[in-house]
């Protein structure tokens, strides 16, 4: 059912776990539908320095997740948010059809975890703006 | 590697001398049953013997014996069939929430017929309540189907309860009785069951064959036309092999029951207090007792179950799931959450079937590898740390 | 005795390679294919191998190939299926008075929801005319069923220009190939075949197996529910050794169709000259040219043919009969009789149909024995001293 | 599917033929529905003396023929009018049930028989009366 690779990702995932001094975190998926995945992250100077995962949800899911953190640590967040769904399963050689709807979804979590980093940023940023403005 | 295999219930392998039957009936005895030659006579022999076979493991007569393609077949072959029969008598069905989809499916699709179907609810066990069945009943009711033994988590139905139900209010009672044939006692007259199913390939037969009982006098409009087989309920050429093997596995698996049912429940045991004790954060879904000796259904909370069964694949374990990933759909198994379990620990749930095979030593393995599965998944779920518990419903359309 | 076996319309033995393989599939790869373990793994890429040897054969996609439990399933999806799931663009359908009964019913019981049929007639020889078809398709039609090659008489159908017409007219064509798949070249795209039915155990293959090739796009409601295998379109467990089986079979027989036809076809004609040269009061059924290289197809005027029957296998050859006594109805043939052959003429037939396994020296048994029986029985009859014919019809209900 | 005593009768039926003195015949059955049973008879001093038959028809045809044959020769009129179809079935150790209605007619031929060896024998009397009368 699962190329080599998948099963390769899922039988020693690469970067699990929590990145301590993350600064983005992204959660998607729902345990009632059988999928949680989480990935934390840290950047810095616009560059993936560290990013780790934690996932619930079947070895397509967990597959992929691994997938992504390794696709993307060292880049650029420009380059992270062109990494699809598709991208994913493609570089793990392929997924079940079944599987390219539910349990692919890493890459939106690291999209989320992103997003919550310029989200945090922004703040950051309004928060100095607030600041001089005062 | 050694390779365990704990799936009896989704299938099992054919008997050698079930092989060697449907062998001789692919090559010297190979003739169609309805021709004019000698090369038919010995055939249509044999399938008469299956007929007396599969009749004398539920205590029927040979000619309520209806030959199909499988359980599915057979399902579908007693609802639809005596539906279309008796709708001008009525037009309301009655049947479970834990029902096989070939059970479930079929009433469903009579809804376009204009038939109305009442799905009864179960208890955490699984159970039907006797009491609601009575009170759905109505003047309509033409037809109960429900199960002997589901499949997944091997609760056994109070089926003679039900059959005697049925039979007070004069509506006709059909089990699906696949999981059950060959595995528990079943006898079609004290039980008062008017047609039952039952499928080859879980009793050590072959694929694609199972057979439909249907009580004397009781009418069946067929699924299909053609050349009038099987007293023309059943038309297409006898699948020979098949029938050969059916019969045989059946009267080989009545004659081993008992025995090999007590010899299956001690492994069972050791294998659901195994897990519950050396896993936290474990369930076992059915019922303690009222289970068939096969079968062990547990969930494990804060991991999925496909993932949990690819681990046990790797190790050589073969077992199967209630997750919704292994059916390739988002909703988790319809029998755990008509049990009223959470979807998140329904995605969790392995089922082990065991079988004649199964060994003392299978299940020590088992339990010896499963832990530290459990344990590495765990570390990797998000759930896991908090124990964080949703209970909801996944509501997603796939 | 010798026993010569000539009835390879009604049934073939399934040849050794296939059964070597459907015994791997019935042990150690009896995994079931819907499962999540590597027992299910081998197994799947079994079935899908088995897919794309059956679709090579008919020069189909594997996509395009639905298994079945035989060639009767196949005809009545085909045929439901179909009608109920264009029920809304149209409810006639065409289909002609030589089918086989599992076409003719199916259709029949279409016209109790409300579909109309037309049943082409044939001529002397069993050939649909193009022009009829034409004249019968009206702006309701949404489906042509006719078979490739008639079980009967093997006639061979023109069904490349009944795909041409249907095609054009933008209706479904739907043709019963069961006699035809492994005999003679057949080719979906060429011919314009909408969807065709083939059966395992007419080429060697497992007796409970069959396909249904469904076109890319083509829409069919399914004849039963459950577990939704073979993408929904038919559920239950599949058969797997019976599609392993099927597959090879179909391989096989696609390889020597050549060579074996041409052979066939030698013995044939030694067998068709040599009955009409040595007895009289005789008549080939079907035409001498356009028939199936196996069929032999004759009647014998003044005897009837279960009697022929009879004789024939207490001599040691199996063959079948158009006679209304081997089917216990007091009709003859209704393939026969559309031909417009007297009744009693049409009682007195005997089909012999050749197989791989067929010889010369067979074939020379056959011609010896053959004339002797036909004096014996014509000796008996009443009506051989008169030579009195009644080209009547039985008009008697059983 | 036929008895062995189907399967004798069949193989080696015993009186085919005409009766070439017969004083009557009987004929039942239709060759377009598969079946047609004659019956030639030679009564005197109301015993069967002989009787012979010849049958178009399936293998339980021929040997109900047969069979009914042996039964009455030599007996007399009335135990011959006795014989049923059935009977004849039980004397041949059954016949499949798809056969007990159509090719089990042998009995309704001899009867045939009888009658007309009776309609005859009438018209002779008849005859000598209107002699006597005249
Ligand atoms: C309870 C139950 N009913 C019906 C079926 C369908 O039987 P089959 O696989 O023979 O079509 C199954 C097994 O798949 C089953 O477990
Ligand atoms: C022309 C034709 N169609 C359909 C069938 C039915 O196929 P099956 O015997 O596989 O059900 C047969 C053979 O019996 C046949 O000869």
């Amino acid at each position: 059912m699962y190329t080599e690779k998948v099963m390769d990702h899922f039988t020693n995932p690469r970067n699990v776990g929590e990145v301590e001094n993350a600064n983005g975190i992204g959660e998607v998926g729902n345990a009632s539908c059988g999928d949680i995945m989480r990935i934390s992250l840290l950047i810095e100077d616009n560059i993936i320095q560290d990013i780790k995962f934690r996932t619930f949800g079947c070895g397509a899911a967990i597959a992929t997740s691994s997938m992504v953190t390794e696709l993307v640590k060292g880049k650029t967040v420009e380059e992270a948010l062109q990494i699809t769904n598709k991208a994913v399963a493609e570089a793990l050689g392929g997924l079940p059809p079944v599987k390219m709807h539910c349990s692919n979804l890493a890459a939106d979590a690291l999209h989320k975890a992103i997003e919550d980093y310029k989200l945090h940023q922004n703040e950051g940023v309004q928060r100095l703006e607030e600041k001089v403005s005062v | 590697m050694k390779r365990i295999y704990l799936d009896h219930a989704a299938t099992t392998p054919v008997r050698a001398e079930v092989v060697a039957a449907t062998v001789e009936y692919m090559t010297t005895k190979f003739g169609n049953p309805s021709s004019v030659h000698s090369f038919s006579r010995e055939v249509k022999e044999g399938v008469e013997k299956a007929r007396a076979q599969v009749a004398g493991l539920i205590n029927a007569t040979p000619e309520e014996i209806i030959f199909t393609s499988g359980g599915t077949e057979a399902d579908n072959m007693a609802i639809i069939g005596l539906a279309r029969a008796y709708a001008a008598k009525g037009k309301h069905i009655i049947t479970s929430a834990i029902e096989h989809h070939a059970v479930l499916d079929t009433c469903k699709a009579l809804e376009k017929e204009g038939f109305t179907v009442t799905v009864l609810p179960v208890d955490e066990y699984g159970f039907i309540g006797i009491e609601k069945l009575q009170a759905a009943i109505t003047a309509d009711t033409i037809l109960v189907t429900i199960m002997h033994v589901n499949n997944e988590v091997g609760t056994i139905e109070p089926i003679a309860e039900i059959g005697r139900v049925a039979r007070e209010n004069g509506i006709f009672f059909h089990t699906d009785a696949v999981q059950s044939v060959g595995k528990v006692p079943l006898d079609v007259e004290k039980m008062k069951i008017d047609l039952l199913t039952g499928s080859g390939h879980k009793i050590y037969g072959p694929k694609g064959t199972g057979f439909l009982y249907v009580g004397k006098g009781i009418k069946l409009n067929p699924l299909f036309f053609g050349g009038g087989q099987e007293k023309k309920r059943r038309s297409g050429t006898e699948n020979v092999p098949g029938i050969i093997g059916l019969g045989l596995a059946s009267e080989l698996a009545g004659k081993e029951l008992e025995t090999e049912m007590a010899r299956q429940a001690v492994l069972r045991n050791m294998l659901i207090e195994g897990l519950l004790d050396r896993i936290p954060y474990t369930r076992l879904n059915g019922h303690r007792e009222l289970r068939i000796a096969s079968n062990v259904n547990i969930s494990f909370e804060y991991v999925e179950g496909e993932s949990l069964l690819l681990s046990l694949d790797l190790q050589g374990v073969a077992a199967s799931s209630g997750s919704a990933c292994t059916s390739g759909s988002l909703e988790p198994s319809h029998v755990l959450t008509a049990m009223g379990i959470c979807h998140e620990t329904a995605h969790g749930s392995v089922r082990m079937t065991l079988g004649r095979e199964t060994t003392n030593e299978d299940i020590e393995y088992v339990l010896g590898i499963f832990p530290p599965i459990v344990e590495r998944l765990r570390a990797m779920s998000p759930l896991y740390d908090t124990k964080g518990r949703e209970c909801g419903e996944c509501t997603l359309k796939k």
